[in-house]
């Protein structure tokens, strides 16, 4: 076992019914996100920036966009012989039939106990996709370090106004130690004097023996349980230093915090923090050619991304890679993701337009800030009468 | 190299382009940006790995750092190939003492142990500084179809342009009967591109021997097609008939870059089948914010723009502020425009760095210049 | 480099190693075959990578093709970090002239610019040409401890050996007070392994104002380490306690891989925590005949084996006919021993040939050498 | 669609029950062989030296060992920018459960659909490994590429009397076409003048827009039968060319055939004529230290890997990577994987040791040259009772 060496697992196992249709093909963590980033790239580049190299992921499904996207790991830096980056798929244990789950348990928790081993790593840290930010996982190893408790957690100070009532809150001590994670609307959580409720980030720090040791626990009492719950457990049962995280954060759970977060990184001040900071945001490389803007183009307050063509008008809207927007068309407060085209002449307002779809010439779509318009991956919309406007 | 591969490419990436003035003080002309996410290589490495060729040696010699950053293993253009990719050759010493490269022909004749590893049938010879697509296995099919010796890329220019350049005479079958650089009363148009085909074990033989009686072939133009022409070896013309640039001086760097601009460009940078690939970079996206302004332009990640673009490239990193108006002008990867300055017909060097108000304004006739890591304008505090 | 690193690793392989004679006459000295499997650099390699180091310039300049193809993009060393990595810095010009390397510190001076462009904390010297495991974290934290301006590894040799070395006489603090080079009469044991931490910002400073002025600081032994003494910087020696050879003679190159053949040789080479990593080649296994014999020997992939090995060597590639004897000998790569052979304390260069019947028979005090692609006793049939 | 550019599937989906215990825990394709190889390096070392870079590989299960051995595929050139290696797993049809099978249908073949349209190749190659061969592509290329028939198979001409009842062989017409692919005891088959069957080496070439349509007209017909059924049906209805291949040859069906193909290449000529061709095999790299022969050590005609330490009598065996051979141990005729121990004083004869086993001192393991004793992988054996000898 090397000093201070860390591995890191990634879960992509993540609640994904309300952000449908944007995740009917993909898990949360492959859901494109400010201009040409997936939101795995977040916990991937905190990882990379704080020179892990043994990462492994869990999936859900088989999904190609996990494979297609990571490959060799190459781009964080994860494919040298130093580590690697293990991908293991079909860990949702919802999809397993009844009569097979007693087949898995002594199976279940085998690839990672087996990883675990493998990476000879003193520390282990273990992340979610849903709460993007751009955290010092060193600077979380020294807070733990320092400590007595066996888990570290991470919380981010909202307001509590802000929080929504189903998204999950510490439940800290007074001398700053978490003994729950519970849902915000649970009456043991009040907010402190200054009306801030402490938001978890779903990120767990602990030593590689006692995770080990967790998930043999769990196996031998047979539990098929999710990684995630396992980690809630741990919390409540051994107590867990809870390190607050200041930077840039947003929480991804359905289509409108989506929209919403994306239109925060709007702001200058967000987009800097989250892009410009010391740690940077690595993703996939790809080989684009420049976005050209023609003369009739103009485009305010937005983020582009390489590759795109661009004739009509855009305003305070995030456009991805290889995106076509073709003369006279009006897009506003929208998101557009990769490989889209836009005909002439169409309004965009309030959308969210998820990868490869083509919008045909002369049309209206219009959502609201508060339900923003979403259309599926790779549809093709020709007439008025295919879209509900609000 | 791989067992069907028959030709070896060596990119002649050594010049230090001292037409491009302070843009080439610090850096190798091969390595100057182009295009706003280019640098002036890609396009020979690309047409190489696009061409099937796997195997590539890049002689450096002049301020070769960040071409070698650059070009790395080789892995951004598929040229990683275990049994091939990309070398690097820069001057090296030996027991027959330190070797510089005194020219073309010279710096083959000094690698030619790396050479002879490589073992190949025919050398394809490139120059590192050109703008162009082309597939070089039509040229080896025809060099080969000619049992030729020698074939030499030409591409058709008017009289005016000819007296510019290396102009080869042929004959009816293509055959090349003369070779005149410079010709004041020029006899063709078929002007050389600088890109050759030898079958290996001729030139081997005809530089080894020059080398060690010390008539020496320093030069391709020079000295070695002369001696070609003259021990009547099979010279033939290859022409191509594409978009193809040299960009050795600022006038016709910047003349390219403005060409590569409009839509209608003849090189076609966003054909899918004959991709130009650079070296991989993750940045953010672009940011435009309200008051910018951009027409007629080519962006590229992590641009900030707060002024109006007008007709110009902006490359990675590159920041403008607002008032600030940039007409007919490339900027290079990480230049700083300050706010209400001015750039007009200009060439931005990387990261330099134009303070609030300054003005860099150039003619069409007399582009401005501005070197790398220059800084014009900043008033002090 | 990353942002968490302070120190950069300068590997020195640069140097002809002339007192290796044959061996290297056509490849540098870090390139040379060791143990078996691996090269002279090798361990310089694994130990950067093992201590944490990320990112390592590798200065060469004699004959580095062989080299340069070894360490290719530092993968098999996990040194192919995307933001750091090994990079190979050889000579080179710019408009100041062509940039050819002096001697060590010239060498560092020479590649400011690649220094520069990492900005380091703290500068690791290393030589590429030892044999050692060791952690440079450890003497990192010692120059830090010492807040020493620099720290020199330091090897304890007996009186005898001291008259070979640079010899660092210390005070009890460990600071160095006085060096000497070559002592006729040793005033300490503590021999300089050329191994160095600098504060790069110092450094810096006394090679860019030396170069300068005229006062060149050409070579650590012979200038910077002086200088520092004269001018009062805080100079450590960091004492080293584990198995280090220099193997920079045909003797003591011998003797290493004689050592490296007996399974207690402390340099544990098999210790998966410290692993020393090569250049990763696929090739089959070993094939033992009926006829052959082998005693205290190691053999790797790729070997044909039908004769008798004692107690030596045998690397990639190598065949040993039937009735042949190989003894006390190491045999470099690819080459081939006939039948009835007789190799007795000997190095057998890389591709070499040594026919049947032939004899190459050393002695302990005079070991045989056959140089690269070196043909012996083969009659012309 | 670029000129003669070919993509490669491999097909892990193999009948691997009369391998076990040897296939207990990996595909046939995984199975180590030749003192350092896999079975799958065979059919992608061909692929590689014929300059092929899109590879897809079929598993039958999640396969942890095939993504272990593959990794990137990088040492087998297939991760640059100009291709890659697409590992989709979970190709096995009888581990679906038929109630699932319905909502299969339409997405078993989309994989390998989607594979072949974005390898945007004219021709696709599709390979088992249980067939041991070190065949020239592009000459399979050339000829199918000379001859009208949509389909090239490749054969290995062999004595009639040496064929296995249950192995396959071409149905060959006079002009040398394959008009099926049946059961040597078919009795439609017969030997050729000179007493010879075509054994089917299980290689297909064909355009890959063929490949496309069979894939998709059984994916409409709702048959979830696997690509090697699908192959024998392609050459049944359009014919084939048959392409003879005359290297060295060795199928794996049973544990027999597996040991006599290990014992095959100890013969000189074999060796060479599979490892010492033109065409290089390639594997997983391995940084391993020489392997040391103490004073005692006796080896003879045997191959041996690297890293191993031998202090004992080895005659005629197969001895791979990291093994320890005690002294006073004798070894003959044996196959030996890697990281094995073999304890002092032991004797093995007409033995297969698999990976990572640990014999104890003095005991003896026998089997015979028709019935190689098999010890599983990671065994330990330390009692004379623990072993049946023959």
């Amino acid at each position: 076992m090397k000093h201070n060496t860390v591995s890191a697992i990634i879960n992509l196992v993540e609640p994904w019914e309300s952000l449908e249709p944007l995740t009917t093909e993909r898990p949360v963590g492959t859901l494109p996100f400010g201009g040409r980033y997936r939101l795995i790239d977040f916990p991937l580049s905190s990882i990379a920036n704080a020179g892990i190299r043994n990462v492994m992921i869990t999936s859900p499904r088989s999904g190609r966009s996990v494979s297609d996207h990571l490959r060799s790991g190459n781009d964080w830096n994860l494919d040298t012989i130093r580590g690697g980056l293990f991908n293991f798929p079909y860990n949702d244990l919802s999809l397993v039939s009844p009569e097979k789950r007693d087949n898995l348990i002594h199976h279940y928790y085998d690839n990672t106990i087996l990883f675990l081993k493998r990476s000879n790593s003193e520390y282990s840290v273990i992340m979610g996709t849903r709460n993007i930010c751009n955290i010092d996982l060193s600077a979380l190893l020294r807070y733990h370090q320092e400590r007595d408790n066996p888990v570290t957690t991470v919380y981010k100070s909202i307001e509590a106004d802000d929080i929504e009532p189903d998204t999950t809150v510490l439940q800290v001590t007074d001398n700053g130690m978490a003994t729950a994670i519970v849902p915000a609307s649970n009456t043991n959580v009040s907010p402190t004097d200054n009306g801030k409720l402490a938001k978890s980030l779903n990120i767990y720090l602990m030593s590689t023996v006692d995770l080990i040791d967790i998930l043999k626990e769990a196996n031998m009492r047979g539990d098929l349980i999710s990684l995630e719950r396992l980690m809630l457990q741990a919390v409540i049962q051994h107590n867990a230093n809870a390190f607050e995280y200041t930077g840039f954060y947003a929480n991804i759970h359905d289509i409108k915090s989506y929209y919403d977060a994306s239109m925060s990184v709007l702001s200058e001040d967000n987009f800097r923090a989250l892009f410009y900071s010391q740690r940077r945001i690595y993703t996939k490389v790809k080989n684009e050619i420049p976005t050209f803007f023609a003369k009739s183009s103009q485009v305010k307050g937005s983020l582009c991304g390489t590759g795109g063509y661009i004739e009509g008008k855009i305003d305070h809207s995030v456009i991805f890679r290889n995106v076509f927007i073709n003369r006279n068309t009006e897009i506003a407060d929208s998101v557009i993701m990769q490989g889209t085209r836009i005909g002439a002449g169409t309004t965009i307002e309030n959308a969210v337009i998820d990868k490869n779809v083509v919008i045909g010439p002369n049309l209206k779509l219009k959502g609201t800030p508060d339900n923003p318009l979403v259309i599926g991956k790779g549809k093709r919309i020709f007439r008025q009468t295919e879209v509900t406007n609000d | 190299m791989n067992e069907n591969d028959e030709m070896l490419a060596i990119i002649l990436a050594g010049g230090q382009g001292s037409r491009l003035g302070k843009l080439t003080k610090s850096t190798a002309k091969p390595a100057i940006p182009f295009g706003g996410r280019y640098r002036i290589i890609d396009f020979t490495l690309s047409n190489c790995a696009n061409s099937g060729i796997d195997t590539v040696g890049v002689i450096t010699q002049y301020q070769p750092l960040e071409l070698n950053a650059h070009i790395g293993n080789g892995s951004s253009w598929g040229l990683d190939d275990q049994n091939g990719g990309v070398t690097v050759l820069q001057p090296f010493s030996s027991t027959e003492g330190e070797k510089f490269f005194e020219g073309t022909a010279h710096a083959i004749y000094q690698n030619i142990e790396y050479i002879d590893q490589q073992n190949p049938e025919y050398l394809l010879v490139l120059s590192g500084d050109h703008i162009y697509k082309m597939d070089y296995r039509k040229m080896l099919e025809y060099h080969k179809a000619k049992k030729a010796s020698l074939t030499v890329g030409v591409i058709p220019v008017t009289t005016e342009e000819a007296k510019r350049f290396g102009m080869m005479n042929t004959d009816e079958t293509d055959r090349i009967i003369e070779f005149e650089e410079k010709p004041e009363h020029p006899k063709s148009n078929k002007a050389s591109m600088g890109i050759y085909i030898f079958n290996w074990p001729t030139l081997r033989n005809y530089l080894t021997t020059s080398f060690s009686t010390n008539k020496k072939l320093e030069d391709f133009g020079k000295n070695v097609i002369p001696m070609y022409l003259a021990n009547n070896e099979s010279t033939y013309a290859y022409s191509f008939e594409g978009y193809w640039r040299d960009v050795g001086t600022i006038h016709s760097l910047w003349q390219a870059n403005m060409e590569f601009l409009s839509p209608h460009n003849s090189l076609n940078i966003g054909d899918h089948n004959w991709r130009i690939n650079s070296k991989a970079q993750v940045l953010p996206p672009m940011f435009l914010t309200n008051t910018s302004n951009v027409n007629n332009s080519m962006i590229v990640d992590s641009c900030y723009v707060s002024g109006e673009i007008d007709h110009s490239i902006l490359s990675q990193r590159v920041s403008v502020g607002s008032g600030s108006k940039v007409v007919d002008s490339m900027i290079m990867p990480g230049a700083t425009i300050g706010k209400n300055a001015v750039v007009d017909h200009a060439l931005i060097g990387e990261e330099a760095v134009i303070g609030d108000d300054a003005v860099v304004k150039g003619t069409t006739d007399d582009i401005a210049v501005v070197g790398y890591g220059e800084v014009l304008g900043v008033k002090k505090s």
